[in-house]
């Protein structure tokens, strides 16, 4: 179904040699170096925290869509009501630990992601059966309304989802593990890091077990799954099941760092925002999504501050990728990554580097026609700022250096066409 | 006892009847080649045994045992596998990965997700072996969809083998290849028929004669004729429906 | 009681045609190009906002014409130079295109006109009372959209069904190559399809404008409803797209308008669940948006090819 | 070169991010600037901005230049969190909020909270508009003000009103579903029952906060119950869109609203809103105070919205004058400051009760009258003033323990 979007997998040699681990051994410690890097800096952990919830989410989405094919408009639902359990576990946590006694009293508020999972998987099994008969549109639809109907049934029982002010609880309760206090966002990165930690390598071990195998076979082509013994709705419900779950442990993540969970959550703008961070991410690359993330939430949440335009600039860079770039920039890397270890990247260099240097004029170009289009419309302040340089929509030379950046970027775009087929 | 036995079988879309009245005996480890011209209804009697299509009426027996109307993965389970005259892999799995797929449903491991694939030691040693029995090891690591055509016929045999079925069927195992290239399909196919029951349908004469123990010939859907290939050369009547009348 | 009944029904009516008019360029579009075009409700969106700044210069009826032509060709050019080049990727790729081109297109129209709902009315003559029932009045407006749209559904069916390039669409829902081998600018009737869904889309924006408050968010509300309509219509099936709208409005407003729980409903239907439970209290009016989503999941369960549809999505 | 590629771009955008001048305080608005609701957010950020400069040119606060921040948040609690963090990192320590109860009871709790962990950089919650009436009760709390009546305050008034007026028999209420709506809905319920039994309620709907696009099936109901009178506490597009439904309908019935005034109702109504829609608010449309006459075409003319909210005027005012008192900006001197303040304004003396944060003003009844003075967005309408009800009349007890820093 998505056969092209995705690179071919490379499997690591089947004995995990130690150059397996390597990518691993980075990870953990760009996690354990980020905190000295942003020390005492509230804001950067604050967004952090975010980043680790969407890099799960992601990742536990494209378990669906990249690896097994199945493209959902509801993966919210799991990550809603893995937070809204995790919600509840935390209120009987600081009421079972007011009153110092019963189950819930040992329970540790760093524990949530896995009751967040539970719930995740639950809802999967119990809903999963009938909307597995098909991958594709009817797949797509049938998530749709999922989503839409579990966020309208979030306004009519309050006792479970709080209508609409939600449901909201308190992190500092309960037994404190690694004395962790859970007060501060510095305090509550460990959280995160951990936890994505876990689950980033699950679902990377989940690729190489054989139903992470049989996941990537019901994509390529279900009707042949069925002549070597398997039915592909069994592997299809058995993967519904697994991605519901991370879809809750991140939901799990969300209800310890927000304290606070709204219907709103469960909707189709937060699965559509799953989608996005995998599609731009790259849907073939397992580490796609990570970067998609990465990338999404820093723009959803940074741009902002510079301009009012950074929903539309989301819109852009997610059309761009889709039209030009379909395999994300998961895909990119992978295409580099490949070449460099062929040994022909030297070749293939000077092809990309131009690729690259005209996307970028023509990107330039953009962002001065869309500031300068947004102060003419309803802008305060009397300059479209970027970069630094200062452009008045007023003035005609700023839409000229505009147009002229795009189309000297198309124009380089096009001689150097060329130049990457004979190289391709 | 036979392999496969098959009782009036047939098969109609809709107001055309393709398949009508098909009665076939399949000794145990039995080379049968099903021979006929284009659209006499070779591959809808492959669809019909292998349960891709559910048949209009008749029975069809597998070792005693009745499959018709089973679903695919079910009839595979009671070890009846098929190949496919159009290439059907996995097309962004190594080759190594779509021999291993197949492998998984002998040692029952298709939905392990607590175990990394590379320890389930019966299935990887299973597709080790298939893979150097169909000569694709240099390749094992190469995307299937991105195999040479012939390379692709071979690995589409591999995973029919690979599953662990006594009843094989291949469906023009030799279409579109070169003589080399058919020299070695024919050893490969002759090592797969060792121990198990074959069924071919295939064009290609000269491969039919070097590997049938038996031969039918199918023409608009119903057997003119069953036997060995000596009779089936000096048969008038597939001498007749083969080149015509003047041949009579 | 006889009161509530009529104005519902006639409520329902006019909501379920809005919906019709809105979806069957979708219906066109989603089978023939396979294309689940999730940037439709925004090309409703613009219809709207068009025939506003238009309305203001050249009146109504004039921009009732000029808006969905100027909202086809906008369609028109983004098949062209967007959705042609992501075609080759499959339907994935053109989903995820659309998917974007919504985000877009609502960000677009929040920077030029404004984030606050715009005051899109309909003509002065046209509110005043067509008749008047029971102290209700119902204005002209709403007859005129009711007969807008049940002229389109008619034009469209004779179009479809009548006429040469119905013919040729009609082949391409199902045999898209064949239509090609024939000698058909297969693209270009793509073009021409995707051009006049979005027509029919700015046409249901025109006149929903008015009725369903024009401001960015109107997108984001109708949009997955839309999506209802065509999967239990049923694939390439305009009546069935039809029928599905109708029951669709209707069912939503009569849920609003019985002031009735859950308890009732289920009651009267021989269980016995507790009125003041939390299930049981839940009154119908709050039920009412989720049954659009209902209706779809149990379609796509028990009948998905849908009310009238041949093949399944 | 991943890694070190991530962490310059982050650290090079959070820098430019956290600078700030010194001699600024920042009072960040969370409303919804975008989204159905933001005819109700946006001019009261225009507002603040507007009255931020009248009050940085008499002296700012406590000498400090008064920025005015705006962050959207579309009505949604969890957003809002999103965005309350997001000013607490960048350094705000005053937040203001007024648009959708259910936003408030979230912020409450996550100020409480913040306080709570990080002593000594607290943050001071002004709302100017969020009136359910647990907040300054049962859920009072040392970190929030309330610059509004509450609901019940406001219903007390809205029926001590109809309770003279003898030919109304049926009621109808309809409501936003969720805290707020409710607690209208049981207050007029309660309160009509005490005042006038023989009025009877005729119908109690909710319908979900700001998605009903089309009123009609409502306004049908209302029509076929035959009411004499409609109560809703509706607030931003939920009330625009309901009046215009039941003007279309030809609903004769009055509207006795709490924000029957929210920007779009003038321009949609047109005449059929004349004497039909009522209004129980802490101001009306007739300016005859010239100031404030002054105030509204000024504001009129730079920023097309008109003066509508005299209570963040009054929050503005109060914060100005219990920080000039406390001869500081910090948020737990402002707050001891600003409890039992007193302040002067157009319509009288007003108090910020200190028992539970709670503001006791004088309220008005208004309705919508043609050609007045000073008409709104731009036409010759506007809400000219019927009644008014005394501070003491409006004010009710509280059952608030408040909980307050040593």
């Amino acid at each position: 179904m998505s056969q092209d979007m995705s690179v071919p997998m490379q499997p690591s040699k089947s004995r995990t040699s130690l150059r397996g681990l390597v990518p691993w051994v980075v990870f953990a410690a760009v996690l354990l170096l980020l905190p000295v890097v942003f020390q005492g800096n509230s804001t950067a952990f604050t967004l952090l925290n975010v980043i680790g919830i969407n890099i799960v989410f992601a990742l536990s989405y494209n378990m669906l869509l990249g690896q097994g094919g199945m493209l959902s408009f509801g993966h919210a639902v799991f990550f809603g009501l893995g937070s809204y359990a995790a919600m509840h576990a935390m209120i009987a946590i600081d009421d079972a630990s007011y009153a110092g006694e019963g189950f819930w009293a040992h329970v540790p508020v760093v524990g949530m992601p896995v009751i967040g999972m539970i719930a995740g998987g639950l809802v999967a099994l119990v809903l999963g059966w009938p909307f597995c008969r098909r991958a594709g549109t009817a797949f797509a639809m049938i998530t749709l309304g999922l989503g839409e109907m579990v966020a309208a049934a979030g306004q009519m029982f309050p006792s479970l989802f709080g209508g609409e002010a939600g449901i909201y609880g308190n992190r500092m309760v309960g037994p404190q593990w690694f004395g962790l206090e859970l007060a501060q966002s510095d305090d509550v990165y460990w959280f995160m890091a951990f936890w994505t930690f876990v689950a980033v390598f699950a679902m990377w071990a989940f690729t190489r077990t054989p139903l992470g195998r049989m996941s990537n076979a019901v994509r390529d082509n279900p009707d042949r799954l069925q002549f070597i013994g398997y039915p592909p709705r069994n592997i299809r419900f058995m993967i519904f099941i697994a991605s519901g779950s991370f879809g809750g442990l991140a939901g799990g993540m969300a209800a310890v760092n927000y304290e606070i969970i709204t219907p709103e959550a469960l909707g189709l703008i937060p699965s559509g925002l799953a989608l996005l961070m995998a599609a731009v991410g790259g849907l073939g690359v397992f580490y796609g999504p990570i970067m998609g993330a990465i990338v999404v939430t820093l723009m959803n949440s940074m741009l902002s501050d510079y301009t009012d335009a950074s929903i539309l600039y989301v819109g852009l860079v997610f059309l761009s990728i889709v039209m030009f770039a379909p395999r994300g920039l998961g895909g990119g890397i992978e295409q580099v990554r490949v070449a460099w270890r062929e040994g022909d990247l030297a070749r293939r260099l000077p092809g990309w580097l131009s690729g690259a240097l005209a996307v970028g004029l023509i990107i330039v170009g953009m962002v001065v026609l869309v500031e300068m289009l947004f102060q003419a419309t309803h802008g305060d302040d009397e300059f479209a700022q970027v970069l630094g340089m200062e452009f008045d929509a007023a003035a005609l030379w700023g839409w000229l250096t505009a147009a002229v950046l795009v189309v000297l970027g198309a124009v380089i775009k096009r001689a150097t066409n060329k130049l990457r087929e004979d190289q391709a | 006892m036979s392999a496969l036995s098959i009782k009036g079988l047939t098969k109609s879309f809709g107001p055309a009847e393709v398949i009508c009245g098909v009665d076939l005996d399949v000794a145990e480890n039995e080379v049968h080649a099903v021979i006929g011209p284009n659209g006499a209804g070779k591959s809808t009697f492959f669809n019909l045994l292998s349960g891709a299509f559910a048949p209009s009426g008749g029975e069809i027996y597998l070792k005693g045992e009745r499959i018709d109307g089973l679903t695919p993965e079910k009839i595979q389970q009671r070890g009846l596998s098929r190949s496919f005259q159009v290439s059907n892999v996995f097309g962004n799995l190594s080759v190594f990965e779509n021999i291993r797929c197949a492998c998984f449903k002998q040692s029952g491991a298709g939905y392990v997700f607590w175990r990394s694939a590379a320890k389930v030691r019966a299935a990887n040693q299973r597709a080790e072996e298939v893979l150097d029995m169909i000569g694709l090891q240099a390749l094992r690591d190469v995307p299937a969809g991105a195999l040479p055509y012939a390379s692709q016929r071979a690995l589409e045999i591999g995973m029919t083998i690979a599953c662990g079925a006594d009843v094989v069927l291949l469906d023009e195992p030799t279409a579109g290849m070169s003589n080399t290239e058919t020299t070695q399909a024919i050893n490969l196919i002759r090592q797969v028929a060792e121990g198990r029951t074959l069924m071919i349908v295939e064009h290609d004469m000269g491969v039919v004669f070097e590997l049938a123990d038996r031969i039918s010939v199918l023409v608009y859907g119903k057997i003119i004729a069953t036997g060995t290939p000596e009779e089936i050369r000096n048969d008038p009547r597939v001498k007749e429906a083969y080149l015509g009348e003047e041949a009579a | 009681m006889l009161e509530i009944v009529i104005f519902s029904t006639l409520n329902g009516i006019l909501y379920g045609l809005l919906l019709f008019m809105l979806s069957s360029g979708l219906t066109l579009i989603f089978s023939m190009m396979g294309v689940l075009n999730f940037a439709h409700a925004s090309f409703y969106m613009l219809g709207a906002y068009f025939a506003y700044t238009l309305g203001m210069h050249t009146g109504f009826w004039p921009a009732l014409i000029l808006a969905p032509l100027l909202v086809g060709g906008l369609g028109a050019l983004v098949e062209r130079f967007g959705l042609r080049r992501v075609h080759a990727n499959g339907h994935v790729a053109e989903l995820l295109f659309t998917f974007g081109l919504a985000y877009v297109i609502d960000e677009l129209v929040q920077m030029v006109w404004g984030t606050v709902a715009v005051a899109y009315r309909e003509p002065e003559y046209m509110r005043e009372p067509l008749f008047t029932l029971f102290g209700t009045d119902y204005s002209i407006f709403r007859g005129v959209v009711i007969l807008i749209s049940i002229l389109m559904f008619v034009a469209l069916w004779y179009l479809l069904k009548k006429t040469r390039v119905g013919l040729m669409i009609r082949a391409a829902l199902t045999h898209g190559e064949m239509v090609g081998h024939l000698g058909h600018n297969v693209p270009r009737l793509f073009m021409g399809v995707f051009g006049f869904g979005c027509a029919l889309a700015g046409l249901a924006g025109v006149i929903g404008g008015p009725i369903m408050a024009t401001e960015p968010g109107m997108a984001a509300t109708l949009g997955p409803i839309v999506f209802v309509v065509v999967v239990v219509g049923g694939m390439g099936s305009l009546q069935g797209a039809f029928y599905a709208s109708l029951l669709i409005g209707l069912i939503q407003t009569f849920f609003v308008a019985i002031d009735a729980s859950v308890a009732d409903l289920v009651n009267a239907m021989g269980a016995n669940l507790d009125p003041y439970g939390e299930l049981g209290r839940i009154s119908l009016a709050t039920l009412a948006p989720m049954t659009p989503f209902i209706l779809l999941v149990l379609i796509l369960i028990f009948r998905p090819r849908g009310l009238m549809g041949e093949l399944e999505p | 070169m991943l890694k070190s590629l991530f962490t310059f771009i982050t650290a090079s955008l959070l820098l430019v991010g956290t600078a700030g001048a010194a001699e600024t305080v920042k009072l960040a608005l969370i409303d919804p600037l975008t989204g159905p609701m933001a005819g109700a957010g946006q001019p009261a950020l225009e507002h603040l901005k507007f009255e931020a400069k009248r009050i940085n040119a008499n002296g700012g606060i406590a000498g400090k230049q008064l920025e005015i921040v705006g962050l959207d948040n579309k009505v949604n609690p969890q957003e809002s969190l999103v965005q309350l963090q997001k000013a607490i990192d960048s350094g705000i320590q005053y937040v203001t909020q007024g648009n959708g109860s259910s936003v408030a009871s979230a912020l409450i709790g996550a100020v409480g909270k913040h306080n709570q962990r990080n002593p000594g950089k607290e943050v001071l919650y002004l709302n100017y508009a969020a009136v359910d009436p647990s907040f300054t009760n049962e859920r009072c709390s040392f970190w929030h003000f309330r610059f509004d009546a509450n609901a019940d305050m406001k219903m007390n008034a809205l029926t001590t009103y109809i309770a003279e007026n003898k030919d109304i028999k049926k009621v109808y209420l309809i409501n936003q579903d969720y805290s707020f709506g409710h607690a209208v809905s049981k207050a007029a319920r309660e309160m009509l029952k005490e005042k006038r039994p023989d009025i009877e309620i005729v119908g109690n709907d909710f319908h979900p906060l700001a998605k009903v696009k089309d009123f009609t099936p409502y306004v049908s109901k209302i029509q076929s119950s035959g009411a004499d009178a409609v109560i809703s506490g509706n607030w931003g597009q939920d009330i625009t869109l309901l009046v215009k439904a039941a003007a279309e309908f030809g609903l004769d019935a009055p509207f006795y609203t709490y924000y029957g005034a929210s920007s779009g109702v003038v321009t949609q109504l047109g005449d059929k809103g004349v004497d039909r829609i009522y209004q129980i608010n802490e101001y009306y449309g007739d300016f005859e105070d010239p100031e404030m006459a002054k105030r509204q075409v000024e504001m009129y003319k730079e920023t097309g919205w008109d003066f509508y909210y005299l209570r963040l005027s009054t929050m503005l005012d109060m914060f100005k004058k219990a920080a000039d008192k406390a001869g500081s900006t910090d948020p737990v001197k402002v707050a001891k400051a600003m409890e039992g303040l007193t302040l002067e304004t157009t319509n009288g003396e007003v108090v910020m009760r200190a028992e539970d944060h709670q503001i006791q003003l004088p309220m008005f009844m208004s309705v919508m009258k043609d050609d007045m003075k000073y008409g709104a967005e731009g036409t010759d309408y506007n809400f000219h003033k019927v009644a008014r009800i005394e501070r003491e009349d409006v004010t009710l007890p509280t059952t608030c323990r408040m909980r307050r820093p040593k």
